[in-house]
């Protein structure tokens, strides 16, 4: 049931806002609203129980396994709740004079420093708010250098057609055309082809490493020199960080610029789709183009005072993306879990997340499921391709995942990257047990014989679930997106 | 090992299965010499106590004034409920509902939150959210080129009353793609867009305008007039908007005789916390005739295999994942859970509820208003009508005068002369309904105070 | 699953102690404990998961109707929350000095004036814990007072057979011999036969008012004469002070002493069985054994400052029933709540409580069920009596009970008070809407006709719980209270 | 009408069923005079804003010392995720699970917290909670009459070194049923209970000794001894101890020969924060032979019709709801939430996390001692060992220093003497994980200042 349809008109029974109507009689009529929108008028108790209810029929970290490929769905500490919503962090307007930010912006310094540090990078710009809105800022950059060298030609952007569907987004969002580069059958890009796309048209080329393959991009160097030789930059897609968190530092494979997702690699909670944020950080080539604003830090180490730099202090900026400060209150959780990881802890991440990847990639394996790379060592994820059982038995990779879900277990990221057929993108991440891994391989193993002895039955999958499958052709045919009363 | 749940015996058996005697083995694809040394920039680890407790004293540090500066974000009353319901696990720790029948809590609020929105607002359709008002902004100049068939010209009308940080983020996204952004100047003694100031540019061909209701200073724009003047030249007209300020004046779906075409503004007034800036969201309305050119993600209702209703991402083919190149925005990643709050404290309050506050906010205003004008030299800046934000004049230079405030545990405003050098002796002064009478006596006292300061 | 069962040895993945153990070579080897206890060796997210999970196996207020009679299942404010853990209040040690208290204090002094107007004694006491607490409060104070006359003789507390069973245990507990009263077949007490009952042994009696038959015990005045005048005391039950909240105060109507539950009236969360807070109210005659500790007030009502009262104070208080404060924490919730009704909205309270129950005893009266008072008005909760059905198609209370979970509805009280029948106590509160109630009604009668058409299948019910029904003679006759490994 | 749903049509149809013209009409079996007038002392209602500001200025007042204060109320790191958890509305809002099959996620949590309770004590059995550890002992005290069938006495022996007020509200509870307390003296010079003190009663037919461990002065009792002597006697052991300790120390369970049979406690220490004295709970364990004589609720695992393990309220026939005035206990609504806090918090920590912290507890002590006593006069009142409170003794009045400690915000400990009048100059202190040495530095360096100052 909608809430609106549990609203009555003329039910007021809270004690959320003053109760005596205020006076706007110096207000001229004209400017007045005529029509009560028709927002819900529920009990407060009946507005939690419908939300509470609400939030059941939900998947989550906090209640199942959500090995969603290319998310990094890792246990978000609660520690960084708590720390964020401090009155004094929760309440500081984004303007507040620099005299009342001290605490707020020495957070924000030290997390800089510390994503310079894994990044390789020698600038970080925490502004961005989500992956997409990283990879915008740092395009733009390759766009703004190029620009400030009068180096007007460059018009393409590289992709690997094995790209997230940002990256092509952005590049356009940038002005620029995109070109495909193609994935060879190991799952790295095929550089030879690579040599004959670039030219001086190359403005850059934007990769994750490890691919959304989830397999190490094993000649990085080679195909740095590539782009770097024909004047173009390349951009590091950080979505996958977390495979290489510790372990390698993309300033150091030759990118240039690069985003991170700190809801995934940070541990910051995806929120049934947001907030996210995507930092930005540079090397030398390109800090004098950094989005606004940053921290900067004058004074001594022990007496540090911390200070906003804006287009006064960065003249070449790209300038600023969003009104204030990004999504400061992630950027403060991010800060809070690099902090109670420490240094040992962020150099564990790559090892765990890519040891349990490889356990769960070799045990499916042995259990008859087919890996998409399967002489390639696993990253932080994997591939599975169902082709085999689509063919044999009719019960497409969609249908797996949705029969995964009566096992209670979310379902792994279906049909990307788009080169592999059927394919399931797997990612446990490093804060799942072995247990919780084991248990999601009884479910394969176990809807693969499902598949075997009664394909119909999978096909019709969910059962357990709010619903049974949706028509999408029809949510997308019959529009419905207000409810109309 | 912080939130890592291997034990030993875990770690070799898995290394057993994988056929391998080290997780460094599982390394061996990476060329030795890119592998990374010592974090030297990460400290050792904080205990979750000693972490809370650097962060209790950060947080001290930044607390405790009273505040009244605005400018885009604005401190409200938020039910406990909201962030209680808000931060329960399987809201706050699931993603974008990609499995549908395992994420309806998530679908079912997002498209509630869509019906609020569009009501709210006066229009058919709303978005799922953008990230904030400003990229908002950004991502609705794009959708007005896309959507408006009939201009050629790329360029959009914005007036300099907008916001300034929401001009030049959309200056910033929208440049790469030959959007030109042209200003319209504003009344110096109305401190709003006057149909007059429009005229030089009828005949030429743009492609939308931006009507901000209130406008940066608080003062209300006559949207019926310049609503009817754009659609008269066959602009699409983009409203910005304050979400809590609709509940009092009128919505952009109702401006003139056709209302706006796109509708835009940042959510956070709306049960998000100020936090410094964010997360907040960026909301999106537009009519259903070009719906299919809005960015962001869509929830619809449907019907599953039994026929029961549910609700799932719709009109995919609009996004990223789906039309890569092509897509209507890279955007992927939104501000779900803000969005999350907002749609409980819009539940809460109901539109009686949000009357009312708004109402009390524009009371305040108008109290303190009084109040500081009553100080000899202190002035409303500008004629006419303004909402819950007014621009007061000042007797010395404002950011001066704001510093001393500051001193005195009081955040007066934001400094008009910061972004408009004839405006350095005009603050920008913000009341909510969190200020009680005595708050405003705060605020009076302590500028007298100041003024009487500097001029001796 | 357990958490035991999800338990390995040597797992150490939390963030919430010092990582490095401490030097404890100062403390002999005999004092040290040799065998590490049996707690689980889980990671923060298994422990999260763990008990989200299981928290969604319950029914609550904030997911269901709950009219549990007897116990005000009314919404528990979110606000009262997010004030009683303000840190000051959260932080505050119990034995802080009053130098450091004064805020704490002033809303306990607060609350103790509001719950004298409601209750219209003069004195009252914050300390005990639940409502059986301020029994044994109340009826230790009963003793004191005739023990300080030399009364000795009084050995006998008189108890309606309606009464909860609290009442006699605890004039048990305080050392007196229970005496039933009977109660007629319209609710109300047996006045002559009480009459009979009374004498110089008489210590006092103990009731309730609406009684647990929900109806008004419409002579109360003749009772507290009779009791009154053989010498004895009377003690008021406050659990169903609900329903007389702001309508009757139960010093009017004679009573000497009461509790009231706060967890109930004054709507803070039950908590899965507890914390509640029971607070005892006295008239003049049993001011002097209040129990400590009690909030006193000194100064002028502009500048107060608020002190302890101890046995100093009160040198013939019964003394105090725990190490500290009571719940304390619970009060500060109760006097937020009584703060966000405000005057009106506590007179409201009973109205629209008694009102609810009303409308659902009529409604289900009109689709053929059968109220234990048909001719008496209801007052916040009412009995019905399912005999009809159980001898009809053999379903008795607890079958309807358990089917209505299958309806999403919480069952009500079930065969309590126990001389009725096969009976349902059924309280809705008066924060449920008329549609929450109507859902119930139509759930009721849907399982009416299913008891008709299908009996077997009703006496198997649930069968949507995360459990079926459960073997209860097993639970007590093969004792498993801990998991053994 | 806050809280109350009604809108004024749902309230005539209301009147309509029921057949009456007004909700007044629904008390007219109430004798008139008998209606209540105005609430007077009830003020206006707030909004839960105004409420908050009042709540946040009142908060404020008590905040901000550093304390040392213990005395039975421990301050520790509380995890975020235990009661982020513990507040779901499904665990906090549900009522004593009467209806099992919708009731296991509250039932097998506390079969769960029953089986951790247990082991910590080392004993067979644990119940659901009793309101406090004070309290809990007053049952301990009515259980062991029950459960020692050889003795007639209705005596228990209780050292002064117990907690004051645990003996306080013992007494207070048990008098009324002809139990008597017998004090026994505790040694001047350990603060402790010995053997010898014991001699003398000997003989004589006592029903139970209480045993503190660490006892009210924090020293440790040599409880293998004292539990021996008890048996000896034919007594009942009741073992009374901080369960935060327990992660260190020997458990009751495993005390002497044969071990505690009774063991309370107030489980505060465990995840449930000061709150100015609660909702804290008593916990209560015993062996499996006298469990039929235990208070309150006890959870069983069992199945159900399909055989499924499932969790159920168990033994209901020892309490007040089926055997009435035959009962264990008068107690009903127990202490659930904080269980729930305490399970959740013990499954974070597991055994190591625990014994950590509490070491941790024991190591700051040390240290605050080391410190405290290198001031001239100042010195530890007892000799032997203690884990995290210290008597120390101080050359001037305990109250007057702890005052002027008060004032420099420094809580500085609990006065010994307002309970033992040869202890006036002795501060009980306490020192838990949660002190940096910064912290004691504060402490040491305030009163070496208030000692300074009291003899100048
Ligand atoms: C490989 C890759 N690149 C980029 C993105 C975009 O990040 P965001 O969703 O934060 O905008 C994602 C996120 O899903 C991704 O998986
Ligand atoms: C009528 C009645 N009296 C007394 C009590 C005991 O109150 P508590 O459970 O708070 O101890 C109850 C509670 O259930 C009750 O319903």
């Amino acid at each position: 049931m909608l809430i609106f349809e549990q609203s009555r008109s003329g039910r007021k029974a809270f004690a959320q806002s003053p109760s005596v109507a205020a006076d706007l009689s110096g207000l001229p009529e004209s400017f007045i609203r005529k029509e009560k929108p028709g927002l819900p008028e529920v009990s407060e108790l009946q507005a939690i129980r419908h939300y509470t209810n609400l939030s059941r029929k939900n998947f989550s970290i906090d209640t199942q396994f959500y090995p969603l490929g290319s998310c990094t769905m890792k246990y978000n500490p609660r520690g960084a709740l708590a720390a964020a919503i401090l009155p004094g962090m929760l309440n500081r307007h984004p303007l507040a004079p620099e005299s009342h930010s001290q605490g707020f912006l020495a957070c924000l310094h030290d997390l800089q420093e510390m994503l310079k540090d894994v990044t390789g990078m020698k600038g970080v710009s925490l502004t961005p708010m989500a992956g997409a809105q990283g990879e915008f800022a740092g395009v733009a950059m390759i766009r703004a250098y190029h620009d400030a060298r009068d180096d007007d030609g460059r018009t393409e952007i590289l992709v690997p057609s094995a790209a997230h569907g940002t990256n092509p987004a952005t590049a356009v969002m940038c002005g620029f055309k995109v070109r495909e580069v193609p994935v060879g059958s190991d799952g790295d890009v095929d550089v030879e082809t690579l040599k004959t796309l670039v030219g001086p048209q190359t403005a850059g080329i934007m990769l994750t490493n490890p691919s959304t393959c989830g397999v190490f991009e094993r000649r990085i160097e080679e195909i740095a020199s590539i782009i770097h030789d024909v004047g173009g930059l390349l951009y590091y897609d950080g979505a996958n960080l977390n495979a290489i968190l510790g372990k390698v530092k993309p300033g150091d494979m030759g990118f240039d610029v690069m985003h991170m997702n700190l809801h995934k690699t940070f541990a910051t909670p995806h929120g049934g789709g947001g907030p996210g944020s995507g930092p930005v950080a540079v090397n030398e080539r390109l800090l004098p183009y950094l989005p606004t604003p940053i921290v900067g830090k004058d004074g001594s180490d022990d007496a540090p005072t911390y200070r906003w730099l804006t287009d006064k202090d960065i003249p070449e900026t790209i300038g600023n993306l969003s009104a204030f400060m990004g999504n400061a209150g992630i950027l403060v959780r991010a800060y809070v879990y690099a902090t109670l990881l420490g240094r040992e802890g962020m150099h564990r991440v790559g090892e765990y997340a890519t040891l349990n990847a490889n356990y769960m990639a070799k045990k499916l394996e042995k259990e008859g499921f087919q890996l998409a790379y399967p002489d390639r060592r696993a990253t932080h994820e994997f591939i599975i391709t169902l082709s085999k059982l689509t063919k044999e038995h009719g019960v497409n990779a969609m249908d797996v995942a949705k029969r995964l879900l009566d096992y209670n277990q979310h379902a792994p990221t279906t049909y990307f990257p788009l080169l592999v057929p059927e394919c399931h993108l797997i990612e446990p991440t490093e804060t799942e047990s072995k247990e919780a891994m084991d248990e999601y391989i009884a479910a394969m193993v176990s809807i693969l014989k499902e598949a075997e002895s009664d394909a119909e039955m999978v096909r019709g999958a969910p059962y357990t679930q709010p619903v049974k499958r949706l028509d999408d052709v029809k949510a997308a045919r019959e529009l419905d997106l207000a409810w109309k009363g | 090992m912080p939130f890592i749940p291997h034990t030993e015996q875990d770690v070799q058996e898995m290394l057993d299965t994988i056929g391998v005697s080290s997780i460094e083995d599982l390394f061996d694809e990476i060329p030795p010499q890119l592998r990374a040394g010592e974090l030297t920039q990460v400290p050792e680890a904080l205990s979750e106590m000693d972490m809370m407790r650097r962060m209790r004293e950060r947080a001290a540090q930044d607390e405790g004034a009273l505040c009244f500066i605005g400018a885009g974000a604005y401190e409200h009353h938020i039910p406990a409920a909201v962030w209680d319901v808000t931060t329960r696990g399987e809201f706050m720790t699931a993603y974008t509902p990609y499995q549908a029948e395992a994420s309806q809590g998530t679908l079912q609020l997002v498209y509630e939150y869509q019906s609020m929105m569009a009501s709210l607002m006066a229009m058919d359709v709303s978005n799922a959210s953008l990230y904030d008002g400003a990229s908002g902004l950004a991502e609705a100049a794009l959708m007005a080129v896309r959507a408006n068939r009939k201009s050629k010209s790329r360029k959009i009308l914005v007036p300099g009353s907008v916001h300034p940080s929401y001009r030049s983020a959309l200056n910033v996204i929208v440049e790469a793609q030959n959007i030109e952004i042209v200003e319209v100047e504003w009344n110096p003694s109305t401190g709003t867009t006057l149909i007059d100031n429009l005229a030089s540019f009828e005949g030429e061909d743009f492609t939308a305008i931006v009507i901000a209701q209130p406008n940066f200073f608080g003062q209300l724009e006559d949207v019926d007039a310049l609503t009817d003047w754009a659609h008269a030249q066959k602009m699409l007209v983009v409203g910005l908007v304050n979400p809590m300020a609709m509940a009092v004046l009128e919505a952009p779906g109702n401006w003139g005789e056709k209302g706006a075409d796109i509708v835009v503004g940042d959510g956070q007034p709306l049960g998000v916390p100020m936090a410094s800036g964010g997360p907040y969201y960026g909301f999106m309305c537009c009519t259903s005739a070009i719906v299919r050119q809005m960015p962001g993600r869509i929830i619809g209702r449907t019907v599953d295999l039994d026929g029961k209703p549910g609700y799932a991402l719709t009109l995919q083919a609009r996004e990223q994942h789906i039309r890569r190149s092509k897509a209507t925005s890279n955007i992927c990643t939104n501000q779900g859970l803000a969005v999350t709050a907002s749609t409980i404290y819009m539940s809460l309050l109901g539109p009686d509820g949000l009357a009312t506050t708004s109402g009390h906010c524009y009371q305040n205003t108008q109290k303190l208003i009084a109040l500081l004008t009553s100080i000899d030299g202190v002035d409303k800046a500008f004629s006419g009508h303004n909402f819950h934000e007014c621009a007061i004049k000042v007797p010395a230079k404002a950011s001066l005068v704001l510093e001393k405030l500051a001193e005195r545990e009081v955040l007066g405003g934001f400094d008009l002369g910061v972004n408009y050098s004839d405006l350095e002796d005009v603050i920008l002064v913000c009341v909510t309904e969190t200020k009680t009478d005595t708050d405003l006596d705060v605020y009076k006292l302590a500028l007298a105070d100041v003024l009487n300061e500097i001029n001796s």
